[in-house]
């Protein structure tokens, strides 16, 4: 019971993009079409999920004056290890979310978390946090991308819904991915307030 | 266990302990992916060069590099062998007078300069906008299919500037720097053709 | 023309009682005299239930320094001393009246001679004003001799009159003016003398021709009185921006006049020194102007302290049918009024009637940034910014963004296009940043 | 009788309202509205008509069941956003594409951040913007109807062409004359200067904008205009054509001088005037479009509260 | 295989440089925090809403840990519970108190008085306050313009829109007394809750004397006396023409209720009398 609560947190209650506002860049970056989206946001929740594990079980053998860069050291293998493979075995995916991958490293939610929930926790739980906060993430992005994707190119996943049609193109660039963020949080802000 | 004290020997242990691994594991998925991702790229660079080639199964020759004078760059050569005899070639060109900067292009002509077809190898034009590149060029529509045309005989610009082609709409500047990748491979074409 | 340096509005002016001459009212049979009717501590009661008191007879004596004495107004028994509500609707201590002929006190005299010699010095004529009980008439009802008695190192050089009446429908000064020039010049010529300076300006709006024609003409006869025509803007006679119109000189944030040499007076507290200096005569009555588009007889009454507003209103054809508001003062700076068995006060120069679609608010909408308030804030502020701020109870901000220097003059919310209540929320805010000083002072 | 009324002073106001202003600003609109259907024909009224239409719509679809609040559509903004968001569009632009922008004019500039007077860029601006970047194809700055006789033709059969400044930036040949009265290809609102002049003429006179703003930013852009023009005639347009061509009467009269939207005091609008007219010939002469009217004013409408922090009027006294 | 070598000499390198310096780094600049102050912030509720006198949950924190006893420093909201959490935390003794509400002592509001003139402007008690007595002439009483409202952090307060007077919210009322505080009349007071959360307080501030009072608003106190008289425990005092029942001596016996000819004590959670005396009392209203 206790598990699914942290497992569900991130996804609905915490959701690290709607709720708590963290890992804007890529999140702003790749949500370009639901694909691409839908890619960092897996990659980010395995990075997140193990780094929360590794972190979680080394908790107590990392002082606290050296834990940032231990931290730190131990997402960016993690991020690197993705990198590799992703470009080993899918380079489609690869090309398209280009340099936002090594940007995992930086991504807040992911220090955040280790900060925050697994140097403080147990390893179970911060695996649940992880997977949790990573599903959240990913659901944000790709409903994110979904949204621009549609509005953006006429289609879905890629799959062309209005024919010839452009789209409203500026959905697919920088400024659309704002106005869609922003209107997203305040539907969820909406909905959220009307609940309690 | 406790957690360990910020003491400079803990420190620096588990400081250098933590690196010493992960690099170690880094090291390791590096080894064993560096051959998979060479394969990748490789298989990237003769997809390309296989989809613009004028002739299908020809055999590949050896690539060669061509420098034009005022051009930063080396444009590649793939020749392309039909019974041992010159059927055309896959030119890997660019140009750096794109919207977003440089933009790559595999660009396949017959011996006498007929464009066959073009890829875009790489590009950071705005989306949905300088992006059509990818297909604007090679869609028989109006005056935009540079496929059969030839640098030599036809005037590859866009109309605005007195050439032969429609520029994508809204966004002449790529349209102008694409094309003038494409001459650019003509010329170094042309040259590797005199070198021989 | 001379006139102030920033901002300011121009409301149409409405003087429609201009040619009513000065009538005297009538003593009603039962009076109410607030005991303190003055800006500061309150007066101490010297009458009794049952005492008879006449005309100018002290009842109530100032013991503390920022303090006015007040005389009885009519001559009469004293049947009540009790609370008794103000216009306002909250009770202040007043002694009650009942009327019996008209008595005055020994000493005061009521003829109309004009008499011009100055008898007293300095020191004499201070204390003359303090014990008539003379305050500033121009509305803030301040005792009038704590201005003449300058603080330690200071010097005025300038004596400035206020003849502005910058309020529309306001000619309570415009009839003292043409009526009783004389004694308002021999009065600024004993506040000059008071104060030991040469010079007097007495500011005129311009809209009063005549005035100012009639006392350039008699003002020949006085050395160093200079009537000076001001343009026709209001606020023209806020103390800061007369000064500034005059003199050109800027009084500083949080200070008096007299930091750069002025002391201000309306023409009516002049006239008023006047009775008191030469003809011994408390202030017990003053001039009010009953005025509004729809009231049949304007008038501008010369009404004894402590007249029920109602009684007043009564003489002039009583309340018209549509009245929305009664204003004591102009339509600019007045209060409404929401209590009319109140009396009258010393400062009472006016009562507004105005019919409800004249007096009402216009609808509220969102705030244009049209920066109209801006513009004709004669301070200089940004009402619109301090009303922002106060409508998120940001008091602290407002103070930094000067609410404190705000001289509650209604520019802003009279040009206001959109509606909003800006001089409301500066009010509030000021109230606030007050609380917030007391605060500090106590930390 | 009646309650009396008790209030705090003052007791009087002034006789101008919001809607006031609103309701001048829409009349003085009308000579150029009234210009473009005399070159642009119906399609110029349909666009017009459907801009205003679905902008109060929206403003009272969004303040009925999403804000929930009083609706305000009477004072009139919501329709001279409707108006200058078509004054913005070419008169053959298909109708479904005016519906998106006076969404996001009303929706996402204006609405979203409170309402009328809360925006922080011009509404009808954002909407404008907002179709040209999403589809320009559609909305492109490169070819517009062009003027034709009056009511007879539909959309269909519309003649496209080059705007005057397109036309100079590729050394064509234009006639000042024709850029002053209208007729020439262009954005419904923007071809006639001197309908444009005639309204803002209306609306000083009417005391609802100042003088400051449309003298500061026509000046400023004649003069740079004239000291580019002066360095190298060939490659910059002459001054005079800058002024009249494109948005510029349109951007200067009708957009800078939006009260919400531009600095409170003269000082800062002098200002903005300055950066508008500066940015909006640096857009032109250098930037890759022919026009930047548009965008110079949404980038000083971002500037405006700066502007008022710096130019804040001195209080009395210090 | 050198490429394993090189890295992970490299990055032990790097890692063992960072520690070394991060160490003596965290040596030179060590801050000394007392530690407590955040131990009794996590305690407190965090709600920031000043109701302690401090400017939030931190600042009280850090008066606290500095502070000897308890006794002026007490999170209101919190209650007796947190107050001992703290006790204990830092060893102090904990200073106990019973749990208060905040009551509006006023009744008049749009039912019980006639409104003789209309106010217009902001919406603001302390604005009205300062233009006019009431609509209804009440000098003392409430103006229902909602001051208390804005200011409660709780949402605790709401004007009743039928009588146009504000109505507490007991269960979400937490007593910081940021409402009494705010109140340009002071209508508001913090009361004891009471046993069973029932009170019997006087619900009129006006201090008029008895007949004019009387004329504003029906369920003034007239200052009569009667409720002191009948009071057996000494709990009722008149001063003013207002009686003020004190909270620490009343017994809830409710006999003043029942003497007060004009209603203007109140009764809170009680439950319903006996048939005969609800026609009594509600009779005296209507008189």
């Amino acid at each position: 019971m206790n598990k699914l609560k942290i497992l569900f947190n991130g996804i609905l209650k915490e959701n690290p993009t709607f709720v708590l506002l963290i890992g804007m860049c890529p999140t702003l970056a790749t949500t370009t079409s639901a694909i691409n989206a839908l890619g960092m946001g897996l990659s980010t929740a395995f990075v997140l999920t193990c780094s929360n594990i590794a972190i979680a079980a080394l908790k107590n053998f990392i002082p606290d004056n050296v834990r940032i860069p231990a931290f730190v050291i131990i997402i960016a293998s993690f991020v690197t290890l993705v990198q590799l493979v992703m470009e080993a075995y899918v380079p489609v995916l690869y090309a398209s979310l280009g340099i936002y991958i090594p940007l995992i490293v930086v991504n807040c939610i992911i220090l955040a978390r280790a900060e925050a929930f697994a140097n403080k926790n147990s390893v179970m739980d911060s695996m649940f946090d992880g997977l949790g906060m990573g599903l959240g993430f990913t659901l944000a992005l790709t409903i994110l991308g979904s949204v621009r994707e549609m509005l953006g190119s006429g289609s879905f996943f890629n799959m062309k819904f209005i024919g010839d049609n452009d789209g409203i193109l500026i959905f697919v660039l920088a400024p659309g991915a704002f106005i869609t963020l922003g209107y997203i949080i305040a539907l969820i802000n909406r909905l959220s307030r009307k609940k309690s | 266990m406790a957690k360990l004290d910020s003491s400079l020997k803990n420190m620096v242990l588990s400081l250098s302990l933590i690196s010493f691994v992960t690099s170690a594991l880094l090291a390791g998925a590096f080894t064993l992916t560096k051959d998979p991702i060479v394969k990748a790229q490789m298989k990237k660079q003769q997809d390309a060069i296989q989809e613009v080639l004028p002739v299908k199964d020809a055999t590949i020759g050896e690539k060669v590099e061509i420098k034009l004078d005022g051009m930063p760059d080396v444009f590649i050569i793939y020749p392309a062998l039909k019974d041992g005899q010159l059927a055309g070639a896959a030119i890997q060109t660019y140009s750096y007078e794109g919207y977003g900067g440089k933009i790559e292009v595999m660009v396949g002509m017959d011996k006498d300069g007929v464009v066959s077809n073009y890829t875009i190898l790489s590009a950071s034009e705005t989306p949905g906008l300088g992006s059509k590149t990818s297909f604007w060029f090679k869609t028989p529509k109006g005056n935009q299919d540079i496929r059969g045309k030839n640098p030599a005989k036809d005037n590859f610009n866009v109309k605005k500037d007195g050439g032969d082609f429609d520029a994508i709409t809204a966004s002449t500047i790529s349209s102008r720097a694409f094309l003038s990748s494409i001459r650019s491979a003509f010329d170094a074409f042309k040259k590797y053709n005199e070198q021989k | 023309m001379k006139t102030f340096n920033k901002g300011g509005v121009h409301p149409q002016e409405n003087k429609l009682s201009n040619d009513s001459a000065i009538e005297v009212f009538p003593l009603p049979k039962q009076a109410v005299v607030f005991v303190s009717q003055h800006l500061g501590a309150p007066s101490t009661l010297v009458v009794q239930k049952g005492d008879k008191v006449k005309v100018g007879q002290l009842i109530a004596k100032a013991e503390q320094f920022i303090c006015a004495n007040t005389h009885s107004p009519y001559s009469g028994t004293v049947t009540k001393i009790d609370l008794a509500a103000d216009f306002t609707g909250y009770k202040k201590l007043a002694v009650y009246i009942d009327v019996e002929g008209d008595e005055w006190m020994e000493g005061i005299d009521t003829s109309n001679d004009i008499i011009r010699d100055i008898k007293l010095d300095s020191a004499q004529i201070i204390d003359k004003i303090k014990e008539m009980g003379i305050v500033g008439l121009g509305g803030a009802a301040f005792p009038t001799h704590i201005k003449y008695m300058l603080p330690q190192g200071k010097k005025a050089d300038y004596l400035i009159i206020n003849a502005v009446e910058c309020e529309p429908y306001l000619t309570s000064d415009y009839r003292l003016m043409k009526e009783k020039a004389e004694e308002s010049l021999i009065g600024i010529e004993i506040l000059k003398k008071t104060l030991n300076v040469d010079k007097a300006f007495v500011g005129i709006e311009a809209n009063k021709p005549d005035a100012i024609e009639h006392f350039t003409q008699l003002s020949k006869n006085y050395k160093g009185i200079d009537i000076v025509p001001l343009k026709t803007k209001y606020p023209q006679g806020a103390e800061k921006q007369l000064i500034y119109a005059l003199t050109k000189r800027q009084v500083p944030s949080g200070k008096l006049p007299i930091e750069v040499g002025c002391v201000v007076n309306n023409i009516g507290t002049a006239q008023a020194v006047y009775n008191a200096v030469q003809k011994n005569m408390p202030l017990v009555q003053n001039i009010l102007t009953l005025t509004g588009k729809n009231v049949k007889q304007r008038k501008n009454l010369l009404v004894r302290v402590g007249t029920p507003l109602q009684s007043v209103i009564d003489y002039c054809g009583g309340l018209p049918e549509d009245t929305g508001k009664i204003i004591s003062g102009g339509p600019m700076m007045g209060k409404a009024i929401s209590d009319l068995s109140a009396p009258t006060v010393k400062t009472t120069s006016a009562l507004l009637l105005m019919s409800k679609k004249e007096s009402s608010r216009k609808e509220e909408t969102n705030c244009l940034r049209c920066g109209k308030c801006v513009k004709v804030c004669p301070m200089g502020l940004e009402p619109i910014k301090i009303a922002q701020l106060a409508e998120n109870r940001l008091w602290e901000d407002t103070e930094k963004a000067y609410a404190m220097d705000c001289i509650e003059c209604g520019s802003c919310h009279f040009t206001c296009p959109a509606g909003r209540p800006l001089l409301d929320l500066m009010r509030v805010s000021k109230n606030h940043i007050g609380d917030l000083r007391r605060q500090r002072a106590q930390r | 009788m009646a309650l009396l009324t008790v209030s705090g002073s003052p007791h009087v106001q002034s006789n101008q309202t919001t809607k006031k202003i609103m309701w001048t600003v829409i009349i003085a609109l009308l000579p150029a509205l009234l210009v473009s259907i005399y070159y642009f024909g119906l399609d110029a009224l349909m666009v017009t008509f459907t801009s205003v239409v679905f902008c109060v719509g929206f403003e009272w679809l969004i303040q009925k069941f999403i804000l929930k609040t009083k609706t305000t559509i009477g004072d009139g903004s919501a329709i001279i956003t409707g108006i200058l968001l078509a004054f913005n569009l070419p008169a053959n632009i298909p109708l479904w594409i005016v519906g998106i922008g006076a969404l996001v004019a009303i929706g996402v500039a204006k609405m979203s951040y409170g309402g009328l007077g809360k925006n922080p860029f011009n509404p009808a601006l954002v909407g404008r913007v907002f179709l040209f970047i999403s589809f320009p194809s559609k909305v492109a700055m490169s070819e517009w109807p062009l003027p034709k006789p009056l009511f007879c033709s539909s959309v269909s059969d519309a003649l496209t062409g080059p705007t005057p400044l397109l036309a100079m930036k590729n050394g064509q040949a234009v006639d000042l004359w024709n850029m002053f009265i209208g007729a020439t290809g262009g954005s419904l609102g923007e071809v006639s200067a001197i309908a444009l002049i005639i309204g803002g003429l209306i609306m000083l006179f009417r005391k609802v904008i100042t003088w400051h703003i449309p003298v500061s930013f026509l000046t400023t852009a004649g003069v740079f205009a004239l000291i580019l023009w002066l360095i190298n005639p060939n490659e910059f347009i002459h001054p005079a054509y800058q002024l009249l061509a494109g948005g510029m009467m349109l951007g200067a009269i009708f957009m800078a001088t939006d009260m919400v939207t531009s600095p409170v005091t003269y000082k800062g609008q002098l200002l903005f005037g300055f950066g508008c007219g500066v940015l909006t010939i640096i857009f032109r002469s250098f930037g890759p479009m022919p026009e930047g009217v548009s965008f110079a004013i949404l980038i000083m409408n971002a500037v405006t509260p700066l502007i008022d922090k710096a130019f804040k009027p001195k209080p009395f006294g210090y | 295989m050198s490429i394993i070598i090189y890295s992970v000499l490299v990055l032990v390198l790097t890692g063992v440089i960072s520690a070394v310096i991060l160490y003596f780094v965290a040596q030179k600049f060590k801050i000394v925090e007392d530690p407590r102050i955040d131990l009794v912030v996590e305690k407190l509720p965090g709600a920031n809403c000043g109701g302690c006198g401090f400017a939030g949950c931190r600042s009280l924190a850090e008066a606290i840990v500095k502070a000897e006893s308890l006794e002026t420093l007490r999170c209101p909201v919190g209650g007796d519970k947190v107050s001992k959490e703290i006790a204990n935390l830092l060893g102090l003794e904990a200073v106990e108190a019973d749990p208060q509400v905040a009551v509006i002592r006023c009744n008049g509001g749009k039912i019980n008085t006639t409104s003789k003139v209309q106010y217009e402007g902001v919406q603001d008690c302390l604005y009205a306050h300062l233009n006019m007595s009431s609509e209804g002439g009440c000098p003392n009483g409430c103006l229902g313009l909602g001051n208390c409202v804005g200011v409660c952090a709780f949402d605790a307060i709401k004007i009743d829109s039928k009588s146009g007077l504000p109505v507490v919210d007991e269960e979400k009322c937490v007593a910081c007394g940021l409402c009494v505080k705010t109140c340009p009349r002071h209508v508001i007071e913090l009361r004891n809750k009471g046993i069973k959360n029932r009170r019997v307080f006087v619900s009129c501030v006006n201090t008029e004397k008895g007949a004019l009072a009387k004329k504003n608003c029906n369920v003034s106190c007239i200052g009569c006396g009667k409720c002191e008289k009948v009071c057996e425990f000494d709990a009722i005092k008149i001063e003013n023409n207002l009686a003020y029942i004190d909270f620490n001596k009343c017994r809830l016996c409710r006999k003043c209720v029942q003497e007060c000819p004009t209603g203007a004590i109140q009764e809170v959670n009680f439950p319903p009398r006996k048939e005969k005396s609800t026609v009594e009392q509600t009779e005296t209203i209507q008189n």
